[in-house]
């Protein structure tokens, strides 16, 4: 089980802010095409790797790191703070 | 060193003036403060989101960077998050050196991370709809001088 | 845009609120703040010496270089002179832009020129004497970059 | 006549911060080995040109800037201000 967060129009375009997951996924990218083949508005989420970033329990990572003992992923567009 | 993430205003004024009262030695103090441009006049309200945890985790990661390599005497950022009307302030930082080129460094550094490396983003409310900002090519390029 | 030149203490926190209140479209705000170095307990006072009449016009030309150069919103200087007990604010610069590295260049820019070209003297008054501070070469070479 | 001021340890050899001139010097050079020539005090003020900045009503200027229609001319070390 891991817990998925969404930020800002990733969040908006999934639907929620958060959820459960079981899934087996080695990897980030592994898990995005897991989750975009759900449904329409998963895929919408996901459909521009480029403008997404990801964090595995709140540390920016790369879409190829492994998820192996990972308990919260999070994705978001580019962070627009300052 | 200090670190706030926040949905309540601060008062710019009184942080500065506390930051310059407590650094001893420090002969530079620099403080940045980011507001909410009203865009002439066609943004009403800023809504900012971010992620609890990561961000003020990232936060003082960037802070003891700063304070590492330009041996600051203090650093303090302050961040809001929620909805923000034009003309408020989002965020500010403070630096405090011996000289004056570390603690301008060090608080260019802070801010250009806060930019692309803190996570938040930023959500404009005006009168025709809303839009999440986009991120600068500029701000991203900003972080190869470090 | 102001310049004052006074041997009266100046409210930094009360300065820099004033100032980031009354600038309209400006997204970013930056202070910085000299304050007087004890130097490890070595210095009791700083004494300033100035040129009235030739140092409020040599500022306010740097004033204007600036707000030109940096399209700025604002901007504020203000420079002690008499005698300033260890932690004491010696002077201060505020800058108001649109974007954030304006703001900063703005504010750098004005420090420097401040340092090296606008007429103040510092003697430095410590246990074991006087001394005229010498005039830093980084100072001088800071200049180069604008 | 010309006015002449004197700031920090320019000031402070010479002895004054002030003083009305009658000279015919035509540039600052002139001017300077002028005063310098009158006392010992003066000889020590102006001993290291490198180390002095000059002033034409209020403007930085060079040595070898004339001093024609010129009202007030003033003597310092570099300056330390900010």
């Amino acid at each position: 089980m891991i817990d998925i967060l969404y930020f800002a129009w990733v969040r908006e375009r999934v639907g929620v802010p958060r959820e459960r997951v079981e899934t087996a996924a080695p990897t980030v990218a592994a898990l995005v095409k897991e989750l975009a083949a759900r449904e329409d508005r998963y895929a919408l989420a996901f459909a521009d790797r480029a403008s997404l970033r990801v964090a595995l329990d709140q540390r920016l990572a790369d879409f190829d790191a492994p998820l192996a003992g990972v308990r919260e992923v999070a994705f978001f567009p580019p962070m627009t703070g300052g | 060193m200090r670190v706030a993430v926040q949905s309540a205003p601060f008062d710019l004024g009184a942080e500065a003036a506390r930051f310059a009262a407590a650094v001893p030695g420090a002969g530079a103090v620099v403080t940045f403060t980011g507001l909410v441009r009203d865009n002439g006049g066609a943004l009403a309200a800023m809504e900012i989101e971010h992620y609890p945890g990561m961000t003020e985790t990232a936060i003082s990661a960037m802070v003891d960077e700063a304070a590492r390599r330009w041996a600051l005497v203090d650093a303090l950022v302050i961040h809001r998050f929620g909805r923000l009307a034009a003309g408020e302030a989002i965020m500010m930082v403070a630096t405090a050196a011996t000289h004056r080129a570390a603690a301008f460094d060090a608080a260019e550094f802070l801010m250009d991370y806060l930019k692309s490396r803190a996570p938040f983003w930023k959500k404009e409310i005006g009168a025709s709809g809303t839009e999440w900002v986009a991120a600068r090519d500029a701000d991203e390029a900003a972080l190869k001088r470090w």
